[in-house]
């Protein structure tokens, strides 16, 4: 009975009791939450015009602000890193889609998995190899980014907003709302979504598969560029954060593979949902639950609807 | 060694020396079956009474249709060991054929291998009134049949167990029966395809069968170790005397394939030490190795061809045991290693002892290549009137042009005519209600003539020239040996049939088939377009190619006096392929020429006007039996005079 | 070439369905056993046998285990670390409380626990497929790796939070622990893998591993075939996970001799994963070809530099490594998807045909 | 084949029993995905031994049709009877064990695999051996696997692809591969055998032995067959009765010659608009 009790009971008593306390735990896994949308949505702007499973995009976010660091490390003004590095993040799509992709057309799902694999090696390699594998600090004050915090006194106690998680906050929502109008508006985003739907079709509107795949890949790795900038000004630009990604594709399940506002109610689900679990249920299983929440989370979803969130239910045909 | 006086006596002989030891193999569903010596005595035992309870007497004949399997070959021992007489047929005869063959010999049963012949049989049942009874090996598709008149030999041989367990005496009185066989008896009837008119029945006695079969084994010293692989028709007599004759009294192992398809494939997986085969398989064989290879990496090709060089240059050598310096030993011991031991093993021939080819002449080229590539490749010369063997070349003393000395016991004279007669204990006992025949091919100090033209040359080897009666003159009175002309043509890989014409005319013409698997590689790798058969032919790339080789033979023949005359002047690539099912070539794949002379009149007369182009329009025959009409515009080529021997001379 | 099959026939399905039906294969493998058993043990060095051999064998194993599952019966699995994590805690764990009972026996039973952790991670795949399966085996991966953190029962409390393995012997020699020598544990260790293989290829030859087959060339047609595809799935988790924990107990009692959690993270779990891509998925050979490929390869970078005479420092080399293992990765795919086996494949094919460039027939 | 035979005579025997007896029968099954309906209140039955065709326009539901049979869709509505047994839901892998085998319209064997081990695939149900057994494989293990390869070989026989028994399937040729997939269909000894469109993409020659292949297995072996096929010719011939659909309804249903006459079934087939 204590068991049940503690599971069900005494956790909900003690947000009632500490609203305010609640409050930031939310507060805290939304933002994290953000995060895990952020390389989702990397993950299925990918999928979704080339069917890749793109499982380098976890590093990508590492090397897009390693490249960005350690760039102005050597002097470069933040904005121009920043520049340059779109301009690497530009270079690597082609790299990839040139050397990789294109020789893989027509393969199997799995074989395509597989050569991110690859390529996640390869860019953790060439990263530790010519930026070190130590940890670096964002370059946060010199591109312009707010520190410090801000008190919210409500329920009778505080609540405190990082600046920089109101910050991530907002550039995330900027940047959904320029995919959107990116694939709404734009003859290249219409034809990328054609391209998800029909390969035929996209050629049909004059771009061909390769120049296509080229963009998504491009349009990733700035999300990751992005990505990368927000966690680093977080904590810090660390190798660790390969992991940590691995969450996304948690998310991923959640959200469904091809669906943009999937991935980012999935993230936010993900980030709310674990924090939530580590804070009021963590110390019944001694804590660190943070590591596995997401998977299992999505392990047992997948169990009810395989099809993800925002899924059409499949009928399989013979 | 004093011979056993009947085949079936072999039988017994080997159930007992050789009781454990395999004597036939078949592969059948997926794994070779094998049989020992005293298994085949006993089916084929249970068999024998199966046939007696069935009322097959002394002196009846049994129609054996199929291909090489085990049962089928039991049935020749079954049937002999009662002193009936076993007539196989040839199986891919049609019904209208076969329906001669077993009217003539008078046929009681017939054993077919499968629903298809029983179907042909059955067909043609009411013009067979002796036909009592149709037994089959393969029970698919025979469920609705008669099962008292059409029956499996299963259930034969099923009768036959029974009537043993009812009456165990019968087994002591088989093995009398058998004793009263003697060699005079006649043991089998083979129907020759015959070139021109209707088959005709050649008797060949156990004698005949058994001591032809011993000296054979003993010139290439063939004992109970040897394997070989049955895939030639059951009723030429080739097959029945190395698949039946020489295995019972050596004691080899005989093995079966599976299908049609795999035998390649059989044979790689037996490796036979004892292989025969027609010139023509060995013709395919080499073709497919040079298709083969023409897709292999240029380098591996560079090797392979270097080595088939140095195999040309010392290979033969190697074979028969000359000396030769130890560089060139070295040379060919790498070429050993790398190309002739693994293609003798794609072939399935590594383990080859001994292996003939004969019945047409077989090209020289062809015949070193094998021989150089270390495979003991013999030529033999025979008939089914001589139980094969009429020459045949010893180990280490082979030419591409003869075919050998006299086999054992075997006495040959050349008449003035120039035709080949000989005198052996093979000769046949006579050709089966036809006395006329036998009378005019076998003299009464039983000489036989065979029909072919030829010559003892110095070291006493037999050349054969031509069927002596197709052997002919142009106008101007030179020699015109038309087969002779048309080996070389068809020694060329891109050219499949040749047959040409001069008799009584003023020059040599030919008609030529092209080798599809040939042509067709070589088409594609020429970016030459083609929807069919007819239009390949038809090509101007084609006739170009072979013009180049006719001219090449021109030059060949010039080059000897005595056919000197018989250069080819004008030819033509034939529309569609002569086929044994249009009546073109016998089962044996040998040209029918007064057919072809009727059937294509029109092209014959084209050759000799100045046309350059005739219509022609044939019927043929499907596989599946349906008549259908072939037309098409034949084009006519002329060559020109042969210069340089003008000049040379 | 070096195959010379004519004159090799079978005459019983039993020959024709053997291991190894060609004879030249029999050969070969008979002298490559006789080198493992024999001349290894006699010849190499400490070295050779310590870094090398014992690694690359247990890695083998946890490949085929991976392989099994996922070249066999299609199931993507990223839990490989974890499951082998398994095996070696409860090896832990029973050699604690029977100190008495044969380690080597100990360690075979230890997979059965892996296993049954397999078919619990396992049960999703009924309704999950492909990728989506892959991600729910991180969850295993993540959860056992907290298991091995927090359930301190499984490393007897320890202040190190690592095991460490005693001393175990066999017949008085010791085969476990710091005073057992790398050529008796080499031994076990091959022995133990030598069996294991066997057993494995007899099962995928089997109607077990037909099933498994159909499942992943088109589960549909195999279930109406009959194949009940939980059952198939389940049990090449099971299968597949016993092969795993089996390999993480050798991993830990006859190699590194100590382990706590980084020794079964996720980073594992990929390394066998591209041992098994890169020897080649649906491959027992491959399985052995991969993990010698991964695991020697480092180990030649390493020493190239040396060799050289240039002088490295042992991260830079480590990135190179991982720099060469992605690109190797993402060149056999692009050349040869289906890895060193089907290369070795390929090869003995034109060895047969030789000198043909393929059986013409 | 001496197992074909005995095969057949316990065929017969059972024949023998009910003569003609229905082995399957459709009662109003109605089948629909998302309110659009693929099978309309549609019944019939399938006689012991007898070919049945079903065929119609594309889109008509055949194969809907056949995967309600073997238990991949489950019907909204309806009944099946198969063997006397009735049944609304079931599992594809309880139709096999039943007796109920079929084919593909595009061919999906396994690609994996070589012709006979393809084949061996299809007797799955008939294994039995335990995993210990199998582990060693030498004892009921084996003997099991070489009964059942016997069983596989006579299959292979009977269709004729001894040549390319050990090749794997995904390089063979189209119709080679419709073959295979019918022996695999074949070896698991089915009562009611579904061919989804088994001539599809075939030549004629191929299209000739195919027929004879379903001609020789449903009197050889009594195997009842439903089929589903296009070319209206091998249907007439092979077929002894025949049902047409059409947008989901049944339109006709009998003997080929009136099936053949039946107005319905000529406007179907030449599009005059409902």
């Amino acid at each position: 009975m204590d068991i049940l009790h503690s599971i069900f009971v005494a956790p909900f008593i003690d947000m009632g009791a500490y609203p305010d306390f609640l409050l930031q735990v939310i507060w805290e896994g939304f933002v994290a939450g953000v995060l895990y949308s952020l390389i989702a949505l990397g993950f299925v702007l990918i999928y979704k015009a080339s069917g890749v499973f793109n499982f380098a995009q976890g590093i990508m976010v590492v090397f897009a602000a390693l490249v960005l660091v350690s760039l102005h490390e050597m002097g470069m003004p933040a904005w121009v890193a920043v520049l340059v590095s779109v301009v690497v993040m530009g270079l690597l799509a082609i790299g990839v889609e040139r050397f990789v992709l294109r020789k893989l057309v027509n393969q199997h799902d799995a074989i395509l998995l597989m050569a991110t694999i690859g390529l996640t090696l390869v860019l953790k390699g060439s990263g530790q190899l010519i930026f070190g594998g130590e940890p670096k600090p964002m370059i946060t004050r010199e591109l312009g980014l707010p520190t410090g915090a801000s008190d919210w006194e409500v329920f009778g106690g505080v609540v405190i907003f990082q600046h920089i998680d109101i910050a991530a906050t907002v550039v995330a929502l900027l940047m959904v709302l320029a995919l959107a109008v990116f694939f709404s508006k734009t003859r290249i985003g219409r034809a990328l979504r054609a391209v998800a739907d029909d390969h035929q079709a996209a050629l049909s509107v004059g771009i061909s598969l390769h120049q296509i795949w080229a963009i998504v890949w491009f349009a990733a790795g700035i999300v990751a560029l992005v990505t990368g900038i927000m966690w680093g000004a977080r904590s810090e630009v660390s190798f660790a954060l390969e992991i940590i990604a691995l969450k996304a594709l948690a998310v991923l399940i959640l959200g469904g593979f091809t669906s943009i506002p999937g991935a980012i109610v999935g993230g936010l689900v993900i980030g709310i949902g674990e924090k939530l679990f580590e804070v009021y249920w963590g110390a019944l299983f001694g804590s660190g639950v943070e590591a596995w929440f997401a998977y299992v989370l999505a392990l047992i979803f997948l169990l009810f609807r395989p099809q993800g969130l925002f899924g059409e239910r499949i009928i399989e045909r013979v | 060694m004093r011979s056993l006086p009947s085949l079936p006596h072999y039988l017994l002989r080997n159930a007992e020396q050789y009781a454990n030891r395999v004597a036939m193999r078949h592969k059948d569903l997926g794994i070779w079956r094998e049989w020992t010596w005293a298994e085949i005595c006993g089916e084929v035992q249970s068999y024998a009474m199966g046939l007696k309870e069935l009322g097959l007497c002394h002196g009846d004949k049994v129609a054996i249709i199929g291909g090489n399997r085990p049962r089928l070959y039991w049935s020749f021992s079954a049937i002999q060991s009662i002193g009936a007489i076993p007539v196989p047929v040839y199986a891919d005869s049609v019904a209208e054929e076969m329906v001669y063959v077993l009217e003539h010999a008078g046929v009681r049963f017939a054993v077919c291998q499968d629903q298809e012949q029983v179907d042909k049989v059955v067909s043609v049942h009411d013009q067979l009134p002796g036909l009592s009874n149709i037994l089959y090996d393969e029970s698919r598709g025979m469920r609705d049949y008669d099962v008292q008149v059409i029956l499996s030999i299963d259930a034969v041989q099923n009768l036959g167990r029974r009537a043993l367990e009812r009456d165990s005496h019968r087994a002591v009185q088989w093995r009398t029966e058998i004793d009263t066989l003697s060699g005079n008896d006649m043991c089998v009837m083979l129907y020759t395809s015959g070139t021109t008119g209707r088959p005709k029945g050649v008797m060949l006695s156990h004698d005949n069968l058994i001591i032809t079969s011993i000296n054979a084994n003993t010139f290439d010293k063939l004992d109970v170790d040897e394997q070989t692989i049955a895939y030639l028709p059951l009723a030429w007599v080739g097959d029945h005397v190395f698949s039946y004759g020489q295995s019972l009294t050596a004691g080899y192992c005989v093995c079966c394939p599976e299908s049609p398809e795999t035998i390649s494939a059989d044979r790689r997986e037996i490796a036979p030490t004892y292989f025969f085969a027609p010139p023509r398989v060995f013709e395919s064989l080499l073709t497919a190795i040079t298709v083969a290879m023409e897709d292999a990496s240029r380098p591996k090709r560079a090797m392979f061809d270097h080595f088939i060089r140095v195999a040309k240059g010392y290979g033969e050598d190697v074979l028969n045991g000359a000396p030769l310096p130890l560089f060139s030993r070295l040379h060919y011991a790498i070429g050993e290693l790398l190309v002739y031991g693994p293609l003798k093993n794609r072939l399935g021939m590594s383990r080859v002892r001994v292996a003939y080819t004969a019945g047409e002449a077989i090209g020289p080229d062809i015949f070193r290549f094998y021989r150089s590539l270390g495979i003991n490749l013999k030529q033999l010369y025979g008939q089914t009137e001589a139980s094969v063997y009429i020459t045949a070349q010893p180990d280490g003393q082979i030419d591409a042009d003869t075919v050998g000395i006299p086999s054992l016991d075997v006495e040959i004279r050349i008449a003035d005519n120039g035709e080949v007669l000989y005198r052996s204990p093979g000769v046949f006992l006579g050709y089966y209600r036809d006395d006329e025949a036998t009378a005019s091919t076998r003299t009464a100090d039983g000489w036989v003539y065979t029909g072919d033209a030829g010559f003892i040359d110095e070291k006493g080897h037999l050349r054969i020239i031509d069927r002596a009666k197709d052997v002919g003159r142009l106008n101007d009175d030179s020699l015109f040996p038309p087969k002779y002309i048309e080996n070389k043509l068809k020694f060329f890989p891109s050219i499949k049939e040749a047959v040409a014409f001069g008799d009584g005319r003023d020059y040599v013409a030919a008609f030529v088939n092209i080798d599809l698997a040939a042509v067709s590689n070589w088409a594609e790798r020429n970016d030459i377009v083609y929807a069919s058969y007819q239009e390949l032919a038809g090509h101007p790339l084609v006739y170009d190619m072979i013009e180049r080789h006719i001219e090449e033979v021109n030059r060949d023949l010039a080059a000897e006096p005595r056919v000197a005359g018989a250069c080819i002047r004008r030819f033509l690539v034939l529309h569609k392929e002569l086929d044994a099912d249009d009546g073109e070539l016998t089962r044996t794949q040998k040209v029918r020429r007064k057919f072809i002379n009727e059937r294509y009149q029109a092209l014959i007369e084209a050759l000799y006007s100045d046309r350059d182009t005739q219509f022609v329009s044939t019927t043929v025959i499907f596989e599946d039996g349906r008549k259908g009409k072939i037309e098409a515009d034949v084009t006519i080529r002329s060559l020109g005079e042969v210069p340089d021997m003008q000049m040379a001379s | 070439m070096l195959y010379r099959e004519a004159g090799q026939f079978k005459t019983s399905y039993a020959a024709d369905q053997a291991l190894l039906p060609i004879l030249q294969d029999r050969i070969g493998l008979s002298l490559i056993l006789l080198v493992a058993f024999v001349g290894i043990p006699l010849l190499a060095t400490d070295f050779f046998i310590g870094s090398v051999m014992i690694p690359f064998l247990v890695f083998s194993l946890a490949a085929i285990g991976l392989n099994i599952l996922t070249g066999y019966a299609g199931q993507l699995s990223l839990g490989t670390g974890a499951f082998m994590g398994v095996g070696a805690y409860a090896c832990y764990k029973l050699t604690t409380y029977f100190p008495d009972i044969n380690i080597i026996l100990l360690i075979l039973f230890s997979g059965v626990f892996s296993a049954a952790a397999g078919v619990l991670f396992g049960l999703p795949s009924l309704r999950i497929k492909g990728l989506y399966l892959a991600i729910t085996t991180l969850a295993a991966q993540f959860f056992l790796e907290w298991c091995f953190i927090r359930i301190a029962w499984l490393y007897n409390y320890n202040d190190s939070g690592a095991i460490e393995v005693p001393t175990r012997k066999l017949l008085d020699i010791a085969i476990t622990g710091a005073s057992a020598t790398p050529v008796v544990r080499y031994l076990v260790i091959i022995s133990v893998v030598t069996l294991m293989a066997l057993v494995a290829a007899n099962v995928l030859r089997g109607r077990i591993g037909r099933s498994w087959m159909m499942i992943r060339d088109m589960d549909i047609a195999a279930e109406l075939m009959g194949i009940r595809p939980l059952r198939a799935k389940l049990s090449a988790f099971a299968f597949s996970s016993y092969y795993c924990g089996v390999a993480g107990a050798l991993m830990v009692f006859m190699w590194i001799g100590s382990a706590e959690v980084e020794s079964f993270d996720i980073n594992h779990s990929f390394l066998v994963l591209f041992m098994v891509i890169i020897g080649g998925m649906g491959s027992l050979l491959g399985c052995f070809l991969g993990a010698a490929f991964i695991w020697v390869l480092p180990i030649i970078i390493r020493a190239v530099p040396q060799l050289i005479g240039l002088d490295l420092l042992a991260a830079t080399t480590e990135h190179l490594t991982n720099i060469i293992i992605g690109v190797l990765i993402i060149f056999f795919l692009i050349v040869e998807p289906h890895g060193l086996a089907r290369l070795w494949q390929l090869g003995k094919e034109k060895l047969r045909t030789w000198p043909f460039p393929y059986a013409s027939n | 084949m001496n197992h074909a035979r005995r095969w057949s005579d316990q065929l017969s025997e059972e024949l023998g029993s009910g003569a003609s007896a229905e082995l399957l029968s459709v009662d109003n099954v109605s089948l629909s995905f998302g309110g659009v309906k693929a099978i309309a209140d549609i019944s019939f039955d399938i006689l012991k031994g007898e070919v049945r065709a079903i065929i119609g326009p594309n889109g008509a539901g055949k194969t809907s049709m056949l995967n309600v049979i073997n238990g991949f869709y489950h019907p909204q509505e309806g009944i099946i009877t198969f063997r006397g047994k009735q049944r609304r839901r079931m599992k594809p892998y309880q139709a096999a064990a039943s007796g109920i085998a079929r084919t593909f319209q595009n061919v999906a064997l396994f690609k994996g695999m070589s012709t006979l081990d393809n084949i061996m695939s299809g007797r799955s149900l008939k294994m039995h051996c335990g995993f210990l057994w199998q582990v060693v494989h030498i004892g009921p293990a084996r003997s099991e696997e070489i009964r059942h390869r016997r069983r596989v070989e006579e299959i292979i026989d009977f269709l004729e692809i001894a040549h390319i028994r050990k090749q794997p399937v995904g390089k063979l040729p189209y119709g080679l591969q419709k073959r295979v997939e019918l022996g695999r269909a074949m070896a698991m000894e089915p009562e009611l055998l579904l061919l989804d469109e088994p001539m599809a993409g075939m030549n004629l020659e191929e299209k000739e032995d195919m027929s004879r292949f379903i001609i020789d297995l449903n009197s050889e072996f009594g195997t009842t067959i439903a089929l589903i096929e296009h070319d209206m010719g091998v249907v007439m011939d092979l077929a002894d009765r025949v049902v047409v659909l059409d947008y989901g309804r049944k339109i006709a249903d009998g003997t080929p010659a009136e099936v053949q006459a039946n107005q319905d079934v000529i406007d179907a087939y030449l599009g005059v608009a409902h």
